[in-house]
């Protein structure tokens, strides 16, 4: 079970702050290709990955009990 | 308080300068990101804003620890409000003191510098016609136009 | 208050911030000058302050056009007090608003290096051993001996 | 009548805050010439002289009437 947690345009984009994939283990991309593939509005923007509140690169692997972020630019200050 | 916060309520300055002032230090700066009401000829009614809580006040404590490895002797504190802000309210703070003056200064701006590249912290902005969340690739409505 | 002004009691961090915020400005830089226990490993008792008032306040408001000229939309305070300050006391507050934060940096650090070559204010320290003038040509006492 | 304002360590050397001479014309540099002689302590220090509150070259001319100021180096901030 991975979580993913939604912020700002990503929030308004999924139309949800979380759910949860029952995947075992994926990479960064992978995950990425399923939202793309859930969500077609999330293709073309810019979005960074956090895994347990670290970004990650898009080869790094996510474990089932990880929470993921899908992080937008951002605009703070 | 923590030195490195998000808060929802209205920041308190003295609080922040409170915490970073000891007898060594000479100098504070503090610096303020507030509300503005035009931006590029385009009036804000408000801003929204909205964070990651704990990996932005992660982020921020690693800002902190950062400058204090860059500008030894200066002590950090930084807080971001989120929620809804109104024009002149302060979304944030970066108070650094230091022995000397310069040093507060340089350490203070690249603090805000660096929250503007790592922090995830989101900001909508709200006008008369229209929002948005401002991002990397910043929008404007034209001027008088429709948003969106 | 005065924009550009001397005083003799404590200095109030909120009413200068609050004089220069205004609905177009987006950022705030305050610096502080605060009494250091410690330099150059002489510990301080106290400083006093005396300033030539009427032309500090001429030269301190001066200052604040020279910046308001150099960085047009800024807006600027400074307040110096003199007497008997302690440890960790404020001696000089800048409070500089500014629409972007680039300037409101620039115009405080500035401010107070301007504020250290002309304005007529002086600083006695006063040390455990001695006291002293401190103008140009600062000497201070060799560790654990005598001032003068 | 010329005013002479003494600050800091100035005012220290002079032993006085402020005195007054019975001239009607003289330059800064005669100013500081008869501050020396009244005063030889001040010999070999670092002055300016203001005059009506404005910084003053050595050729200016003061008037009767004007307040001038002995300013040591400044460590105000």
């Amino acid at each position: 079970m991975i979580k993913i947690k939604y912020f700002a345009a990503a929030k308004e984009t999924a139309g949800k702050e979380e759910e949860v994939l029952k995947q075992k283990k994926m990479t960064v991309q992978q995950l990425l290709d399923w939202i793309e593939q859930a969500y077609p509005e999330f293709k073309g923007m810019s979005l960074q990955v956090a895994v347990n509140e670290e970004y990650a690169r898009r080869e790094d692997t996510i474990h089932s009990g990880d929470v993921c972020a899908l992080i937008p630019p951002v605009s703070g200050g | 308080m923590k030195p490195f916060e998000i808060v929802t309520k209205p920041i308190e300055v003295q609080k922040y300068m409170d915490y970073v002032l000891h007898p060594s230090a000479g100098a504070v700066t503090v610096f303020t990101g507030n509300v503005r009401e035009w931006t590029k000829g385009v009036r804000t009614l408000y801003l929204a804003y909205e964070a990651y809580i704990p990996m932005a006040e992660k982020k921020m404590a690693e800002i902190g620890a950062e400058m204090e490895e860059k500008w030894p002797g200066i002590k950090v504190a930084i807080v971001h409000r989120i929620g809804e802000l109104h024009i002149s309210d302060i979304a944030v703070l970066i108070a650094v003191s230091s022995p000397h003056r310069k040093a507060a200064y340089e350490a203070n701006e690249y603090a805000i510098d660096r929250i503007k590249e790592v922090v995830p912290i989101w900001k909508k902005e709200i006008w008369e016609n229209g929002e948005e969340w401002i991002g990397a690739q910043k929008k404007y409505p034209e001027k008088g136009g429709k948003s969106r």
